[in-house]
Parts: C-alpha cells; structure tokens; sequence
C-alpha cells in the first residue's frame, strides 16, 4: 500500500501555499466577483463574531472564517436545480450560492424572517430557491441525504448534481463510508466536499485518525478524489468545475478534499477555543495562507487592480453587512403557533 | 356488501404488495429501497416479483447500509420523490435511527415548515421462530414517542393496503409497520380509495359493553379474536384497533370506556413507556376515575429480552388465552353488570 | 447534621467528577471514552482536568464515532473493565443504539447469564440555548422500555454522585442521564458510602398530604421547587423523585397517591410513549380508581421538536408556573380537603 | 489510486487454487489434527443441514460449509485468553477454538446445556472457557465489541489479542468503518478477519460494492491488510500466525482477507437459497477448491497418508457428531425462570 499518497504533506503546513494565487487564465471579472463574494462571507461572519461577542446572538455559531475560498469556488459552477448540503459550519455554503445575508442574520437571531423561518438558528439553514437543500448540526447527518438527492437527480435524467460539505472530523461517522459505497456503486452524481482543517472541535486529526488525508477513504471506495489546496480560490474552482462537468455527463460520484484551517474556535467568537492542542503558532502562519489576501495581491500584480479598489469593495459590503444585521434585528419572532403548526405539513 | 363493488379475497402479505402496485403503478415518483428486495423470503409473499415489473432500479435492493439507505431516501424525498425504505426486521433499524429521528423527523420543523421529507419507512415486525433477541424486536412505541413522525400499524389486510397507500402518499414522514404473524390473513378487499393518512385513526372494530378492549397490529387482531371468544362466555367486548400510533387518537376508547367502564391494553412489546402504557394514561388522564368500573390493565411482553429456545417463545408472547383469563378476571372482579357512576 | 461527618458544599457537576474521581482512584478497571473529554467546554465542570490526573489513556477523547466508541466500551467491558461512555448530548447517541439496545441491553440474555457488560453510558441532556432540534432532545423513555438496560437520572448533587459510583459498580449495563440545567445546584454532600444500584429505587423527597408529584432530573428538581411555591398557597404536595427509570420502582408514587389521591407528573420529554405517562398508567392499573379524587396530571413538552428561537424556547419547555398552576387546578377541582374512599 | 489491487482477480476466480496445497515444512501431525477440525466442522455441519431439513431445528442456522479452512487456519495461533467475536454464520468459529460439539448442537436445538444456556440457538453463541466472546446476527454488531476487546487487551499489556469474523457484506455498514479506524488510531492488538464468500445472502459482491477487495478498506485506515485464498489452510494459517505474532508484539490492527465461497443457501440446509445471481455454475466450480479435498490430497502425495486412513478419521469424526446430537436432542430446556433471570447480572 503506497502510504505516501495517505498524507497531505505540504498541503497541511502552514508554511507552504502562502504566495499570490496563479490566477492565469482566468477572467478577472469573474475573479473579481468570487473575490466580493468572499470578502461578503467574512464580513458577515466577523459581524456575527462581534454579535456574539456582545451577547447579542445565543445561538451556537460556528464560524468558517479563513475557509471562504472553498464554499465560494464550489459554488461557482452549480446551479439553482443542483441540491446542496451543509452542516454545522454553514454560513459560507449558503452565501456562496446566493443566499441573502438578510435571511442569514435573521435566522441567527431567530426571527421568522430567517431562511429557516427563525426554526433552526445558524446551525440549521435552507435556501430552497438558490438550491440550498438544508444543514444541520448532527455531524455527518446530511450525507446520506445528499446521495439521495443524487439518486433523485439520476433518477430525474436532468444533469443535476448534489452537493455536500463535510469536515474531516464529520469522515469518521460510519454512515460517510456507507454513503460513500452507495454513491460508488449506484454512480450517483454526488460531490463530496471535504473541508479538511486539522480539527475536529478541540482535536487535532493526528490524535484521531492514522494519517491526515481524508481522501485515501473515497479512493478506497473507489470514487475519484482529489485533494488540493482549499485556501486557493482557483485550484478549488477548477477542480470543482470539472469534477461537477463530470458528475453532469454522467461520470458518477467523486470527492473533493480541500485543506484549510479556520481561524476562529470550534464554536464562538474566541480564536482561543480549542484546547487539547496549541493552535496559536500555527493559526498565526495560516492566517498567512488567507484564501482572500492571496487573490487580491494576484489580481494587483496582474494590473487594473489596486488597494483603493479593494477598500472601495470591502467598504460596499460592510455597508451591505451592517444594513443585513439592522434589518434583522428589527424582524419579529415566529408567531407561538409555529411551534405545532411547523411539524407536520398538513397542519400549514 | 353492496353489489357493484369487486371484492377480492387476498392475504396480509399481497395486500401490501397490491398496495405497492397501486402506487408504482400511478405514481412515478415511488420508489422501493431495502434490504432484500430481489430475493424470495425476506419480505414474505409481500413484495414477490416487483423488481421483475418495475425493473431494479425503481425496486432497488441495497448493500448492507440501514443508515445511508434511509437517509438516501429521505434526501430524495426532499426532491419530490416518495421513496419506500423497507428494513425486513425492525432490529436492523437501530442503525438507521439518526436518519429517522434526528433528520426525517425534525427536518419540517427545523426548516421552518419549507421542505417535507415525504418518505415512507416499512418496517417488518418479524418474530417467533426462535429467531432470538435480535431479530424479535417491535419498537412501535420508540417511533410514537417522537414528534415529526406519523406512524401506523396495520391490523387487516385491508388496512394493510390501504394505509401503505395513505402513508407513501403523505406528505410527512411515515412509519409504516406491519407484522409477519398477520401475512396468512385474508379478507375480501374493495377497490382502493385514496385517503388522506391525516384522517385516519383509531376505529371500533367490534361493538361491545363489558370491557374495552385496546391493541394495535397483531395485538388488534388478538383482540378481534377474543372478543369472539368472550362471547361464547356471555362477555361482551368492544375492540379498538388504534392502526394510528403517532399522532395517537383515543377518542375512540375514551368514549367506548366511557360506556364499558373496563379498559385492557394488549401490545406485542414491552410494557414500561410502551404503547399500552400510554393508552392507559390517556383514559386515565381524560376520564374521572368513577367512570372506571375497575383498574385498567395491560398485556405485554415480560421485561425481558426475546429468548431463542422455542420452549421459552410459548411463554414470552401474549395469547388469545391470556387476554381471555385477563379479561374474564377484570370482569368478574368488579362484577359483569356493574355501571359506571358518574 | 450528625456531627463527625465530613460534609462538603458541592454543585452537580462538579459531585460528577467527585464520582469519576472517586472511581480512577480506586477502580483500576474503570475507564472513560468519549468525545471532548480533553476539552474544556463540552461536559461543564463535570470531568474538569481528569485527563491531566488519571492521563489520557484513562480518559480517552475520542474520534466522532459515537457506534464504534460506544462498542467499544461494551467490548471492554466483556472482559472485565468498568468503562464509562460519555455522550456529551443525547443526541447523538442515536448513531450508537445498536450498540445499546441490540448489544448491551440484550448480551446477558442471549448468553444464558454467563457475561454480562458491565458498562455505563453517560448520556447528557443538554437543551435550551437556542441549541435547537438536534440538539435538545431527553430520549430517557426510549431506554426505560428497553429490558435489560438499567436507566438512572440524578436529580440532585448527592445523586450524581452517588447513582454514577452505582452505576459504574453494577454488573449491567447503565445508561446514566444527568442534565445541565442542574450543574449549578448545589448541595453539602456526605463522604461516599458505596450502594448496589439493585437498591435504588424512586424517594419520597419532601412530604404533603394534597397531591403527589412526580419527576426525574431535571423535572423532579422542579417539582421540589413547585411543592416549596405551593405551600405558600397551602397546598401540601408531596414529591417524589423516581432517580432510576429502569427497571422503574412505582411503589412509593402509588403508596403516596393512596394518600392524596391525587398525581401529576412532570416530564421534560415528550408525552407519548413516555416516562409521565408510564407513572400513570402504573398508578391506574395498581389502585382502584376509587382511591382517586381527580384524573391524574402529566406535564411533558408539546409535541414537537424543540425550535431554536428563544422566544418559542420559553414556550416550549415546562416551567415552575406551568406547574403550579396545573396542581392549583387539579387540587381546587376537587376541593383541597375531599378524602379518598375505599 | 491504484486500482488493481482493488480487485481479486484469481483469487475469486473458482477455476483458480484447485491443486493439492502446498504444505511444504509444515508439521504432519499438526495438519493431521487441522484435517480433523476442518472434517469436524463439516460434519457438524452436515449434520444440523440434515436435521433442518429434517424440521428438527426450529431455529435460523447459517451454515458455513465450504469455508473451515479460515476458522482452523486463524484459530491455531490462539490462545483461551484471546477474544473471539463471531457473527451469524458462526459454527466454524466456535468449534474451531475447541467449543465442545454437544454443547454447539444442545444451544441450537435451544437447550439449558448449551453453549448459551439455549437463550442464543445457532445465531448467539458464547465460549468464555475457549475464549469465544460471543456470535451474534446483527451485521457487523460485534465489530465495534472485538475493538473494545483488543483495547482491554492492550490495558492488561499481557498481548493477548482479540479477532473478530465479519462477512463481505458487514463490511458495507458504517461501524466497520469506525472500529477500523479506531483500531488504527489507538494501535490496538485486533484481527479482523473478513470472510469474503462474495455474497451477502442473495447478493452477489458486484451488487453491492465497486470492486470486491474487501482489504481495500482496512488499507485506506492505514492497517496492514492481506488478502489470502481462504480454501487454503496453510496459506491462512501462515498469514494469521504472521499478523497475530505481530500483534501480540504491539504491531497494532491487522486485517485479514480470506477469499472462499459457501456451499449452501444463504439460511437454511439447501443449496439453492439464494436468488437474484444466479450460483448454480460457480457452486460446482467453487466445490472443487474444497479446502478439505485439496489438504487431503496434499497429505496423500507427501506420503504417510491415505484413503483408509482419512476414511478412519472421518467416521470417527461422524460418530462423535452422532452421539453429540443425540446428547444434545435429549438434554433439557431451560426452566421458565430463565426467561427473567438472565435478564440482569444480579437476579443470579
Ligand atoms: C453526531 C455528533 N457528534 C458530535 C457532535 C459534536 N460536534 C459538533 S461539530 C464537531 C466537529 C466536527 O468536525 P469537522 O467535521 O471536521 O468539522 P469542522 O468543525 O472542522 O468544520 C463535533 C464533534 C455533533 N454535533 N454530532
Ligand atoms: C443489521 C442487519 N442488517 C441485515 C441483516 C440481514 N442479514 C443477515 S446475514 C446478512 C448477510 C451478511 O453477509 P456477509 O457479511 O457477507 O456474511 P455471510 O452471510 O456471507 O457469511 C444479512 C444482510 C442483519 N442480520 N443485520
Ligand atoms: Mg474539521
Ligand atoms: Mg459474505
């Protein structure tokens, strides 16, 4: 068994993959809408870091700051008939397809103006109209999900393709290996996004799994993987365009591995909320790998793009952020009935 | 009868197959996912032959995967298909419990009422037959204990059929159980009527004024066939089949206690926070305590695991004789002709 | 208090790790597996620091795999360890109920009594917070109808730890319940002295003539509270604590209904199928309904799951007024001072 | 990924591994008492086919006719302080660690004096004397319990080790899965010993998975795998004392492949039980790479062995299972007391 092709290498160390993207080839206005659409993420999630912060939001939130390129070059090729779904660290999945940062902030704060009508908080979110199929908290619990709705698009002849996030911590659940078989042996258009961090809450991967490369477990199934850099917006669209082209025409599942680091803790504000393992110094040198900063000195180098314009950017989508929070805020709560009234469907 | 009406005479088990017919017949959004689909005896005569007809990809047999398969069916259901999962034991469902309780369950809810998992879960109760611990189980009221679920249990063939029917194409998320020892049960079945599964619930299947008597699946049909044996000891009996076990309506035996001031519950599973229990808590709860001529009772499983020795099966289940003698017992302890007070 | 015993103020969480200690110190064969055992903030002050004083191969955190983890320590304990699985909420603990309920529960008995696994499962009941769904349920009524299983849950800081040394200690397998609502309370605890958990049952916990109350947990702590409000509106409640749900004790919820004719039981899970209504339906079928004087009372969660915003928290889960008012209803229905008849 | 090494190849090819085996330097006189363990278990298991077909036994016997080269290969390098965990096609595993035959034959016929007290019949056996833990027919149920095993194994530090049989099919639910990577992440002294016949009752392997080397699996875990011929007694017994003598040096997990076919239907005496492939062609096939035949024939050319002799020790063998069975058919049933006293340790 060739044991090398089980771990990540230099793709898990911090030191590496740090430079400007090489982002030949690819067209800036494109780039430069990936670029608004990750910097909308972390405005947002920063937003409801300082919300936490200041006791504002009791839900539970987990933030994926530093991970923005994966969900925003994924997303890229999909479509509003593609079924995706997420889990406990949702926030980026569901922006990236489109979801309004209204809806987002709102659900956070439990109003029935939120996309989960104020039912489920951050870490439950749904987005039907942008293909949004839902996320949930119980790790590993959309999987399964997601392959039948692959087998519901197979079954529909319509090219669609779903789509799931996981986490690396999420690869140990048994039913992401029986998800994994079904998918392989019924060639179900599913993509399997592992957002590979190192961790699962306060646990390193090295303390719980025998080699940090996730993606040895699809190999095993025998779907085709890949595992790149999650922290490069166009390594992550690229590979994800042709594995999603693939699944189109009929090429069956595949498995996307991206590696990333998140910079704040496993759930909250704090950066500090992982213990077991000192993340400080690490966390210091992936903040260098910032999937944001590297595409923006790619597009300075490559010209027509400068410091004032991104500040003119970031300024458009704070203002956008605060705005979302405000209108939020002032949303009211679901109404008493919506506690029996949202069980079953016939009650509505 | 009313004549015009074409009867035909079928078993348990085809009922539930005709009920399967019917569906994929005019329903191309149905389909079947389980354990034992493309073979002969897992699901009995219930299921015979469908793959041949529907082809094996509407009637689709699956690796060894009770979770991933119920959760893919639930993932379909969210794409507008109405997917069967049939698991031929409920013992095998332990694994698939996130997928029903966690996810199917909760996701109407969790989503604000925007997406409903319109998937149906078949589970067989398939015991006897020293068959053994795990292979025994009948975990009915696990699945009534959770809002977000719909749950039947079918006690005719009739019903067997048609409740399928009323469950796949039920919106919410349905368990679907039936029992391997009602297979061999005939009864002359009319066409099908679609009927909303939101209203159907418990039913009176049998008039009577001494005692009421309560069951659900086979333990409806123990029932059915004691009243008929009480009466040849001048007991009258009225049965409820309750067929709806989540949401559960006792209307029906809170009215037919009301008149026979005598309840016994009969369930083919563990008595402690089982379905028995909970019947007997609802009439406790809703009737004053006068209008009882005597305590309820129970007949369940003892507080044991299934054995496997044959000879340790005969005294583990409930029989017809021992609802007979509890009755006969409840009866004559207060006395056949004492009334209720108000 | 006698004098010469040593009596130290403790809360619930942290008489849980006085358990844990109590148990690493001198029970070379107890372990503990589970996940966030190395973290700070998942299992509250319950286990603070264990894995710097026992090390981490007695305190092992573990993968994401609630099954295997769970099997796990249901294997080790097949050869002669104590382990202790921890579930830092409910849950997820439905990905391991194989392990549970087909394995553990059963083992003993498919084996003739020739082994017996000796594990404890410590599941934690941990709602509120806008935590939602999937994150808030008390599934203590699923393993209270599971045979075989023992189900304890700690109302108070003795309890917690004193039940979990039990647990731990006795040959089958426990599913220990504690609920983080109650990881503040605090208490002055006597040293251990060590109890077979076959000796545990329900305790009247403070007297009264008018109505009997009755909870577990969480719920019997607010019961406590409830029957101090009461008396301030002369209703004399008596409480009762069941403190293990299975195999579940009834004898002092029906001696002491006998007396006050009258019950209500609180339950923070659901109704159907559960713990509330189990008390019940015991208390009906045991005493003549003549020795009622009104229909019993439960107080469980709506059905449904529980939401996350807080605003339909505070509907959602039962509160001291939820049960106040009820007992001031049930008890003036009838009249404070109406007597039972026999 | 390297995807040959996914696939069996020969090794699921019953044209192949037909010849008399190879049992150069090995011990006459220990493979004379592995003939006889091997004929032991096939006898028995003719014999409970018979009487099933004779409706003498009520309850679900699974038999593994075919397939007792793995159990006696894998049982030799064992020891009474080993864990032994089994499944529901478990008669080869008990007898093989010296379960006595009585007490086999009185547990399926559900009688106080067997094995499980008659609380278990074929599918639940316990032999805590020769180190058998316990067979159940949950799939994969006992999977997770044998890791627990290894790693109270690995507290004692006295290297036993523990070994659990787990079908093709087992390999499909997800706690294989999770107990193989808890095996590899705390190097725990278990074998897991993957029976693959192909079928997981009417399903044919290529139904259910996309290539039918189970090992693949246990690789992509970082656990040694090998995949064996598992008709071939010295093969499997060299491969097993190989990875347990490694095991019990604190070599961590091993995982141990074995290649074989059953004879009969999946449940039951007959051999056409199971429908959807069709068998009938391979089963004739399969037949000739009987374990049994091929040692035989091996011991006849290495001389010092014969016809007369074999047939001497085969009908010693049939008549120790005739008076087992006849032992077994009168001994009792268990008291009625049974029912609830077994429930509990403390009620004993
Ligand atoms: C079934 C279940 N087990 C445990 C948890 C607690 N939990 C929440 S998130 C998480 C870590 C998951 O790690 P990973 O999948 O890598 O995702 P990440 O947090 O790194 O994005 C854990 C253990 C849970 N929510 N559900
Ligand atoms: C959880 C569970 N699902 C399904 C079954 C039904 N079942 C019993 S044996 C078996 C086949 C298992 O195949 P494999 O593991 O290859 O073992 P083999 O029968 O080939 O020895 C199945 C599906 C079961 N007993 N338990
Ligand atoms: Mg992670
Ligand atoms: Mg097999």
């Amino acid at each position: 068994m060739d044991m090398d092709s089980f771990e990540l290498g230099d793709l898990a160390n911090p030191r590496c993959y740090t430079e400007p993207l090489d982002i030949g080839g690819c067209d800036p206005v494109l780039l430069r809408a990936q670029l608004r659409m990750m910097l909308l993420i972390r405005r947002v999630e920063e937003k409801i870091g300082d919300m936490l912060a200041a006791q504002k939001i009791p839900t539970p939130c987990h933030l994926g700051i530093g991970q923005e390129a994966i969900a925003v070059g994924v997303s890229e090729y999909l479509r509003p008939t593609d079924r995706v779904f997420g889990a406990h660290r949702s926030h980026a999945h569901f922006l990236a397809l489109g979801g309004e940062v209204t809806a987002l902030m709102a659900e956070i704060l439990g109003r029935d103006a939120g996309c989960s009508r104020g039912m489920g908080g951050s870490m439950h979110l749904w987005g039907g109209s942008v293909g949004f199929f839902g996320s949930v908290p119980i790790v590993a619990g959309t999987v399964p999900l997601a392959v039948g709705a692959a087998l519901a698009a197979k079954k529909d002849g319509e090219s669609a393709v779903a789509v799931v996030y996981l986490g690396d911590g999420a690869a140990e659940e048994g039913s992401i290996h029986e998800s994994l078989n079904l998918a392989a042996v019924w060639k179900l258009p599913v993509l399997f996004v592992c957002e590979n961090n190192l961790f699962s809450s306060h646990m390193h991967i090295s303390l719980r799994q025998p080699s940090n490369r996730v993606a040895r477990y699809a190999e095993a199934h025998c779907i085709q993987a890949a595992t790149v850099d999650g922290n490069d917006l166009v390594v992550v669209s690229r590979t994800s365009d042709d594995m999603v082209a693939a699944m189109r025409d009929g090429g069956g599942p595949r498995f996307l591995e991206v590696v990333t680091y998140r910079w704040r803790g496993h759930v909250g504000y704090r950066e500090d909320n992982d213990v077991g393992v000192n993340r400080s110094t690490d966390l210091t040198l992936w903040k260098r790998r910032d999937p944001i900063r590297r595409l923006v000195d790619a597009l300075t180098m490559a010209g027509g793009w400068d410091n004032h314009a991104f500040h003119a950017m970031d300024e458009a989508v704070k203002t956008e952020v605060e705005k979302a929070w405000q209108q939020a805020e002032t949303a009211p709560y679901p109404p008493a009935s919506a506690l029996l009234d949202r069980v079953y469907a016939e009650r509505h | 009868m009313q004549s015009g009406i074409d009867m035909a005479r079928v078993n348990y088990g085809s009922a539930i197959r005709e009920a399967f017919v019917y569906l994929l017949d005019r329903y191309p959004k149905v389909f079947v996912i389980g354990q034992g689909l493309w073979a002969k005896w897992y699901v009995g005569n219930s299921m015979t032959d469908l793959d041949k007809f529907y082809g094996t990809e509407r009637i689709m047999d699956s690796p060894v995967s009770e979770l991933a398969c119920t959760g893919a069916a639930v993932g379909a259901s969210l794409c507008g298909y109405r997917p069967i999962v049939v698991h031929p034991r409920m013992d095998f469902m332990l694994y698939a419990m996130d997928a029903i309780v966690n996810q199917a369950a909760k996701w109407s809810h969790m989503v604000g009422g925007q997406a409903h998992p319109a998937v149906t879960i078949r589970g067989i109760i398939n015991r006897g037959g020293e068959q053994g611990a795990q292979h025994s189980q009948a975990l009915h009221a696990w699945f009534a204990h959770i809002p977000g679920l719909r749950v039947v249990m079918p006690a005719t063939p009739q019903d067997a059929r048609d409740l399928l029917i009323a469950s796949v194409l039920c919106d919410d998320p349905v368990l679907y159980l039936d029992d391997r020892w009602l297979y061999e049960l005939e009864e002359d079945l009319p066409p099908v009527v679609e009927c909303p599964l939101e209203q159907e619930g418990s039913r009176v299947v049998s008039r009577g004024d001494d005692v009421t008597l309560v069951g659900a699946g086979y333990s409806a049909w123990l029932c059915r066939e004691a009243a008929a044996a009480l009466q040849q000891r001048s007991i009258s009996a009225e049965v409820i089949d309750l067929r709806v076990l989540n949401p559960l309506d006792v209307s029906t035996v809170i009215q037919s206690v009301e008149k026979t001031g005598r309840l016994c519950v009969v369930d083919g599973s563990w008595s402690s926070c089982g379905l028995a229990g909970e019947v007997i808590a609802r009439v406790s709860e809703t009737l004053s305590p006068r209008k009882l001529l005597g305590a309820p009772v129970r007949i369940t499983l003892p507080d044991a695991p299934a054995p496997t020795s044959g000879f340790l099966e005969k005294l583990y289940y409930p029989t017809l004789d021992t609802i007979m003698e509890t009755v006969a017992r409840l009866v004559i302890r207060e006395g056949v002709h004492a009334k209720a007070v108000d």
